[in-house]
């Protein structure tokens, strides 16, 4: 069935300006901690509203709750002016609430056609892959979005599969579309895209709530904002009257200092030196397509080195490969002068490695161990926290103690399991964890994906000092304003090859434009 | 920890019994268990006072014989594998009586008497009976697992086929359940493709499979059982080696009831006629017949002499042939 | 919170034992037995006289061993059932060695079939463990059938290499008294054998090794997030094979427990007695926990001991106590239930979402790290 | 006479058909994302249940159900753990193993102090195709069982490509969130999959002990629980697989029970056995020169030599066909240990499980 009768999958939009979901006094408790505090948020239809509000502020849960995934503990939901209660997802579907999770919801081992074609099926033997199909059609007139419906979506990139997240939902009939930093695996070009379609989605009537960390963004797309600050509404209204200051003000309750433009630095010896590396994309068909070719890179002591690179380009094979994990074709890579050949990321940590893992959620943290276990993850294996293969348990979470303190980790206690503490405070205790071992080099694979302003800013001068200290940082991200700011040189990285080095003062964002587009069709 | 003393009070002698089978095999401890309770019948003073079955390891086996041990004069621990157990147990508790059956003892015990059937003579008679009666000259035995008594069988049936005609061969298969039927179903199906035309079923429910198996087969086959006729259960059944197992448990459970039971091994042959060769009715040649009267007396006789693994090894102590 | 857990758990185990206790029941009115009798029976055929609490105690070591293998086991994530086969591995081995070991001094010969046993287990283990570390084989299959090809080999054994009864019999000649464990004298019959001391003592070095030590700590991050752990420097597929072996160690060692520390001192085929999945549902009705396994461990071979005591006293099925074991482990598992229900949702997702690097689909986690 | 005749392909098909059938039920389950281990345990519930309802009854065909119901008793058991308790899979599959056991021996022992024995299920010739020389009495004259499992496998292989609700099931085993999020119910498919997986088993228990040989008696399943479940494994998730699996099973235990009754070891097992290992060993070249490994092919190298040994040795065997005999416990043991070679042989390229596979599916994941 997917849509109501009245709701197509064309993309009618249901009046303009008039209220589309109003929450009252929305309230969600986990056991005594407040995640949403009797919220109030009014979205209406044909507008792009930016729900802000630093990390564990309680937008993804607010979201989860207008999406049916929990049920609030107090207040209302209105949609279209009547009381509404979601108890399960479908609820929210039905009703046309569709979110594009962070963590996409499809099935890579499907095709992307199959993937729209998964729906209630009123008979079990019917056949819907033809249906789908069509409505995919419909959508692809009504929007220009199009998909390769044969292709299995494991062979799509992020972008790809965000666009067919959002072909999926527009299949079922969602009017409301929520994204919860869509941006944080989309490349510039892949956010401009978005955002036109948001732009598009809301011109057609649709209501559309962005919750994103990247004022840059929400500035450019949003016409109203929401501010969540520990659970509670800090602030709303219209983009049109808000300055950046001021949200960042309603977020974190006071200014953030601008950040100082990054000091020259002296870069000292190399530390890390990788020459005509070759990696497979499939570790299993070193025949087949590479991943990367031929990459030299150079990151010497006291220096930040950006790569700059749309996501796919071989950024998370570059990270793999460097750690250990992945089996170079052909090359030699060198840490601290030493060749670093029998490759694995036990030798990469004790050659003075340290790494920030893109893929948080499953790379970098045991969601079911303590938060005082993940932050010593790696040093209780060592002395001194490893007196000849016991444990010194009490001086491991003293130090974690220390360290949370250091880094702003907040959290009740440092036993509690760190998948209980929201995605920034995750991160920022992974940032404890391989700073505090004040490592020669560290890869730092979008360090701020999905940080709050103020964390974001922390991780950016932990990263300053850290090159202050004379540590080299390999900082890979998709954000070109990101690695000019941040970096000493950067390095692009397209389609598997480095297009080129250029000294981050000169570059700017067309220049490495330029780069990344130039020789394209290489491969 | 000795015990019996009850018995003192009234004449009644209960009696234990433990099995390795569940008491429903329909084969070896369902006769046994038959056996029993036919000498109950018999003699009032006796009752059967508790059965223990699946007892599968030593362990279990263990305990079980001496909880029985503990409430009852007489114990029938009927299975080979209960030898050892029975070693240990029985010196424990002087005053019981152990019947031990189908198994020989490592060690001389006092109370304990260890009843088996020398099942080989009778392999003798089956492998000759069927020779005869075999027209490809290829006869089979199925068996559950590898034991003495099985193994028996097979060497018995080469003896007595090679008596009857020299070329003829024998194939043995185990199946390694006596119970399983599919897989004796499957074993028999495998033995008739391979020629075979006179299979000996060594089993207990198993058996279903085998006459299933000659049922379904297109050349003419014929079964033999062991243990007892089950003549009605198939067509092609000719004749049985019976071993009596209730006749012997009767006549043991009712000596060691009257105190005559010796210590040591009795072994029932072709003499008591606890162990005798059967044709189902109607089934049989008057030559067959006769050859049967002949291969038997020349056994009792002793003109026929038990060739290597036909019979389990005389062991040291009182040993008695019947 | 781990107080309260605590007392929840507390709570959930005599829920457990009481709902038993009621199943039980419930299936000997079933069959025509008066449950009070029934009970008396079980008590005095278990704990009624020292022998036969010896007896009990005795066999609740095989059991403990087994369920500390699991433990180890999953908490390195992965999960095996190769138990059985273990068992028979090492009782094998320790049978091997122990038969000839009757000219050397007790306390050496005593040790020598305790390590062949650990080998034994071991090395059968290892054979899961390679086929899942080099070959990608799901342990669990892996292991099931090798549980299959054991009960075989087991009867191969004892009816060629090691028989070495008189008559023929399955079953190998009676162990040399120096190979046999000692046990205490002064209770008849001697069923308690001294190695109800491994009782304490292994659950405890097992508590601290998870707890405590490093290798511990790399089992559980392996197990908790095989992904995660090889971002920090641990092979999840070395701990993991270090975890299968090891809780085939055990095994074996209960093998060889099962063989010379029993009253039945030789191997006969099937000597296992079901003690490999058992020790499961014991690490399972003690929720995992090192120290609660001495409790259920105890409580399930008196279920063994006593079923057999009530089969000979009042003719009680003897599958009653399987009936019994089966039932347990599913009212275990509906108490998880409960639990679940009390403890917050993510924190029950989180384990699940850890299992989904590094659990049941793991082949890909052995793949990778071959060449890393 | 040869032992790779037609009543041989007769045998392996019989021992092949319910090993097929449990193996198609898991695996519909598990590409749901519900792994059930004790599927033993099912099918012993299977063959109990119908061999009770036939004695009631006296009707194969209620006897059936009886299995069945049996089945889907157990299967529901299962889904209530795995699915509504969402405890872990593989701990329960062994509590449904060991209750199966239990549970069945108890009644058994309580219920048939005198084991009853009945007719096993007719076999049926089916006109025109019976009548192909060799594989017309191998294929077309069996019982109705093992026509409705090969109707069931074809149906299965249908539902699962052709039609939504199979896109949903696999979708469900692969990343339940999107099953979730396209308003279609995960627990519903699970439950599909677990009472459909349970049906299956229970007919192929009613099959072991009713349909096959008409008596019934403890484990009589003899671990085919445990080669359905190895099967579907090493079939990859994929129906094609797992008949390749089931097949090798049954043809090994066929051929050791002929082995057995020709006693030793006759030519035509050696040249299969060296014909076997060279197409391994010619496929496993055809898969490497897609793949190479800096580390596989040094491994690869060894296993191919040591393939060529042992054909080599097989042939020499072949010549002089020496009186070669295995004692009957290795002849039994003997379809385990190839059902683990091959897993081996295959190792990790077969192994495409699905992602969520025995993952209990929480919202809150999302
Ligand atoms: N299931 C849960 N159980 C307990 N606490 C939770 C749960 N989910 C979220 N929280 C807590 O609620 C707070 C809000 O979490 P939420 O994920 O909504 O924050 P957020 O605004 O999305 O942060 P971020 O920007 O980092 O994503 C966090 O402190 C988190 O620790
Ligand atoms: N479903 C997803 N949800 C969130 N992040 C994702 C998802 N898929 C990929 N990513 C992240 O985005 C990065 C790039 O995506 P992807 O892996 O598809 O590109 P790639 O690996 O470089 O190219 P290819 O996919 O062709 O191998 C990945 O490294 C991964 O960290
Ligand atoms: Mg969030
Ligand atoms: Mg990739």
């Amino acid at each position: 069935m997917t849509t109501r009768p009245d709701s197509g999958p064309a993309l009618r939009g249901t009046g303009n300006g008039a209220s589309a979901l109003r929450l009252t006094g929305v309230t969600k408790r986990f056991g005594s901690f407040v995640a949403n505090d009797a919220v109030d948020l009014d979205i209406a239809w044909g507008e792009i509203h930016a729900l802000l509000g630093e990390n564990g502020a309680g937008k993804t849960t607010l979201m989860r709750i207008v999406t049916g995934l929990y049920t609030p503990d107090e207040g209302d939901i209105e949609l279209d002016g009547e009381p509404v209660r979601f108890r399960k997802p479908e609820h929210a579907l039905r009703a046309g609430i569709g979110m594009v999770h962070q963590h996409f919801t499809l099935v890579p081992t499907l095709t992307e056609l199959e993937n729209l074609a998964i729906a209630p099926a009123a008979v079990p033997w019917r056949n819907g892959l033809t249906e789908a199909r069509h409505r995919a059609q419909e959508v692809a007139a009504a929007t220009g979005l199009r998909i390769s419906p044969d292709r299995l979506v494991a062979d799509a990139s992020v972008g790809e599969r965000q666009r067919l997240e959002i072909v999926k939902l527009l299949c079922r009939g969602a009017r409301i579309l929520i994204f919860d930093e869509p941006s944080a695996a989309l490349s510039p070009g892949e956010w401009d895209e978005l955002a036109n379609l948001m732009r598009r989605l809301a011109a057609a009537g649709h209501a559309v709530i962005l919750i994103s960390h990247k004022l840059s963004e929400v500035f450019s797309v949003a016409d109203r904002y929401t501010v969540l600050r520990r659970g509670a509404v800090s602030g709303s209204g219209t983009i049109a009257e808000a300055t950046p200051d001021h949200l960042v003000t309603l977020m974190v309750g006071d200014r953030v200092a601008d950040r100082p433009p990054l000091p020259a630095g002296t870069p000292g010896p190399a530390v890390l030196t990788v020459r005509g590396l070759d990696v497979a994309r499939d570790d299993n068909q070193p025949a087949g397509p590479k991943a990367l070719q031929g990459i030299d890179l150079e990151v010497r002591r006291g220096e930040i080195l950006g790569i700059a690179g749309v996501a796919g380009s071989g950024q998370s094979e570059l990270v793999e490969v460097l750690m250990g994990i992945r089996p170079a074709l052909s090359g030699a890579i060198e840490m601290a002068g030493r060749p670093f050949t029998r490759r694995s990321p036990r030798e990469f940590f004790q050659a003075g490695g340290a790494v920030i893992p893109e893929d948080r959620h499953h790379a970098a943290i045991v969601p079911g161990m303590t938060l005082w276990e993940n932050i010593t993850l790696r040093s209780l294996r060592s002395a001194p926290l490893n007196r000849q293969g016991v444990l010194d348990v009490r001086a491991a979470s003293a130090e974690a103690r220390r360290l949370m303190d250091e880094f702003d980790v907040r959290a009740d206690s440092e036993n509690l399991p760190i998948g209980r503490l929201s995605g920034g405070n995750q991160q920022k205790a992974v940032l404890a964890r391989e700073l505090s071992g004040n490592p020669d080099l560290l890869i730092a694979a979008q360090p701020v994906r999905g940080l709050d302003v103020r964390a974001a800013d922390f991780v950016y001068r932990s990263l300053v000092a850290h090159r202050e200290r004379g540590g080299a940082v390999l900082l890979i991200s998709m954000d070109l304003d990101e690695v000019i700011s941040m970096s000493d040189r950067i390095a692009v990285l397209a389609h598997g090859r480095i297009q080129g080095v250029v000294d981050a003062a000169k570059a700017t964002r067309a220049s490495l434009g330029a780069l990344m587009t130039s020789s394209g069709e290489a491969l | 920890g000795s015990s019996g003393d009850s018995a003192a009070a009234d004449g009644t002698k209960s009696i234990g019994f433990i099995s390795q089978a569940p008491r429903n095999d329909g084969g070896f401890t369902q006769f046994g268990l038959a056996g029993v309770n036919a000498a109950i019948e018999a003699d009032k003073n006796l009752k059967l006072s508790s059965i223990v079955d699946n007892a599968a390891n030593s362990q279990e086996q263990i305990q079980g014989l001496e909880s029985l041990a503990t409430k009852n004069q007489i114990v029938v621990a009927d299975g080979a594998s209960f030898n050892k157990a029975v070693a240990v147990v029985a010196p424990k508790y002087p005053k019981v009586r152990f019947i031990l059956v189908a198994a020989d003892l490592d060690a001389y015990a006092e109370n304990v008497t260890s009843v088996t059937a020398a099942v080989g003579y009778n392999a003798i008679v089956v492998g000759a009976v069927a020779s005869a009666h075999s027209r490809t000259k290829k006869l089979g035995m199925i068996a559950g697992l590898e034991v003495p008594s099985t193994t028996a069988w097979y060497h018995g049936m080469v003896q007595g086929a090679a008596l009857e005609n020299p070329n003829t061969k024998v194939v043995e298969t185990y199946t390694g359940d006596f119970n399983d039927v599919g897989k004796a179903k499957q074993a028999a199906e495998a033995m008739i493709a391979s020629g075979v035309d006179s299979i000996l079923s060594d089993l207990d429910s198993g058996s279903r499979g085998v006459y299933q198996a000659a049922g379904g087969a297109t050349s003419p086959t014929d079964v033999y059982d062991v243990f007892a006729l089950h003549c009605d259960s198939s067509p092609h059944i000719i004749g049985s080696g019976v071993v009596s197992w209730s006749d012997i448990l009767k006549n043991a459970v009712a000596d060691a009831a009257a105190d005559t039971l010796p210590a040591g091994a009795i072994s029932y042959g072709l003499g008591t006629g606890a162990l005798r060769f059967e044709f189902c009715p109607g089934k049989g040649t008057p030559e067959e017949k006769a050859l049967v009267e002949k291969i038997t007396k020349d056994i009792t006789d002793g003109k026929i002499v038990a060739d290597k693994g036909v019979l389990l090894p005389k062991p040291a102590y009182h040993f008695e042939q019947r | 919170m781990l107080s309260k857990d605590l007392i929840m758990r507390l709570l959930v185990q005599v829920g457990v034992a009481l709902a038993a206790l009621v199943v039980g029941a419930l299936l000997l009115v079933a069959i025509g037995v008066a449950p009070s009798d029934a009970f008396h029976a079980f008590w005095s055929g278990t704990f009624g006289t020292p022998t036969n609490a010896g007896t009990t105690l005795t066999q609740a070591v095989p059991l403990l061993l087994v369920a500390l293998g699991w433990i180890l086991t999953t908490r390195a994530g992965r999960l095996h059932v190769g138990f059985p086969g273990q068992i028979l591995a090492g009782g094998s081995l320790a049978t091997a060695v122990g038969l000839q070991c009757g000219s050397l001094p007790g306390p050496v010969a005593v040790v020598l079939t305790a390590i062949a046993g650990i080998l034994g287990g071991a090395l059968w283990a290892g054979l899961t463990a390679w086929l899942w570390a080099s070959r990608g084989v799901l342990e669990i299959v892996s292991s099931l059938l090798l549980n299959l090809v054991a009960v075989q080999a087991a009867h191969w054994l004892v009816r060629g290499p090691l028989q070495g009864s008189l008559d023929g019999q399955p079953q190998s000649a009676n162990f040399p008294a120096a190979a046999l464990w000692p046990s205490v004298e002064s209770i008849p019959g001697r069923t308690l054998s001294y190695d109800v001391l491994l009782l304490p003592v292994c659950a405890i070095a097992v508590l601290l090794l998870l707890s405590r030590t490093v290798f511990g700590f790399r089992l559980r991050v392996a197990g908790g997030n095989a992904e995660a752990a090889r971002w920090s420097g641990i092979d999840p597929v070395r701990e993991g094979v270090a975890a299968i072996v090891i809780s085939g160690g055990f095994a074996g060692l209960a093998g060889a427990a099962l063989l010379f520390a029993g009253s039945a001192p030789w191997m006969s085929d099937g000597f296992e007695a079901g003690v490999g999945f058992n020790g499961i549902a014991v690490a399972l009705l003690a929720r995992n926990s090192p120290i609660g396994v001495v409790v259920t461990a105890v409580v399930f071979s008196a279920l063994n001991v006593g079923g057999t005591a009530m089969q000979a006293q009042l003719d009680v099925p003897s599958s009653l106590a399987s009936v019994l074991q089966g039932a347990v482990i599913v009212l275990v598992l509906v108490a998880a239930i409960v639990l679940q229900r009390r403890a917050s949702a993510p924190a029950a997702t989180k384990p699940a979402l850890a299992r989904r690097r590094s659990g049941v689909v793991a082949a890909r986690t052995g793949a990778r790290t071959e060449e890393a | 006479m040869g032992i790779f005749d037609i009543a041989f392909l007769v045998a392996a098909i019989t021992i092949a058909a319910p090993i097929l059938l449990a193996a198609t039920g898991e695996l519909v389950s598990e590409r749901a994302g519900v792994m059930n281990v004790g599927l033993e345990g099912v099918l012993l519930v299977g063959a109990f249940g119908g061999y009770l309802v036939m004695a009631g009854t006296g009707n194969i065909a209620v006897g059936f159900l009886g299995g069945i119901v049996g089945g889907l008793l157990f299967g529901a058991l299962m889904g209530v753990l795995a699915i509504e308790a969402k405890v872990d899979q593989i701990v329960s599959g062994i509590a449904l193993a060991l209750l199966g056991y239990g549970l069945t021996t108890f009644l058994n022992d309580d219920l048939f102090s005198q084991p009853r024995a009945f007719d096993p299920l007719p076999r049926i010739a089916i006109p025109v195709l019976s009548d192909v020389p060799v594989l017309g009495s191998a294929l077309f004259t069996q019982d109705a069982f093992i026509y409705a499992t090969a109707v069931v496998v074809v149906l299965v292989a249908l539902a699962l490509t052709r039609t939504t609700w199979g896109i949903n099931l696999k979708a469900t085993g692969e990343n339940p969130v999107s099953v979730d999020a396209a308003g279609v119910s995960v627990r519903g498919l699970r439950w599909a999959g677990v009472l459909f997986s349970g049906a299956c088993a229970g007919a192929a228990g009613a099959y072991i002990s009713i349909g096959d040989v008409g008596v019934f008696r403890e484990a009589m399943t003899g671990g085919r629980g445990y080669l359905a479940i190895a099967a579907v494994l090493f079939g990859g998730w994929r129906l094609s697989g797992l008949g390749v699996a089931v097949a090798i099973f049954a043809v090994t235990d066929a051929t050791q029970l002929r082995l057995q009754a020709v006693g030793d070891i006759p030519r035509e097992v050696w040249v299969a056995a060296a014909l076997l290992i060279l197409v391994a060993l010619g496929t496993g070249r055809v898969r490497r020169a897609a793949t190479i490994f800096r580390l596989d092919r040094r491994r690869a190298g060894a296993v191919e030599l040591a393939g060529v040994a042992v054909v080599a040795v097989l042939v020499v065997l072949s010549v002089v066909r020496p009186a070669v005999t295995l004692p009957a416990s290795l002849w039994l043991a003997m379809p385990y240990v190839l059902a683990l070679v091959a897993l081996a042989v295959e190792g990790k390229r077969r192994h495409k499980a699905p992602e969520a596979l025995a993952v209990p599916y929480l919202r809150s994941e999302v």
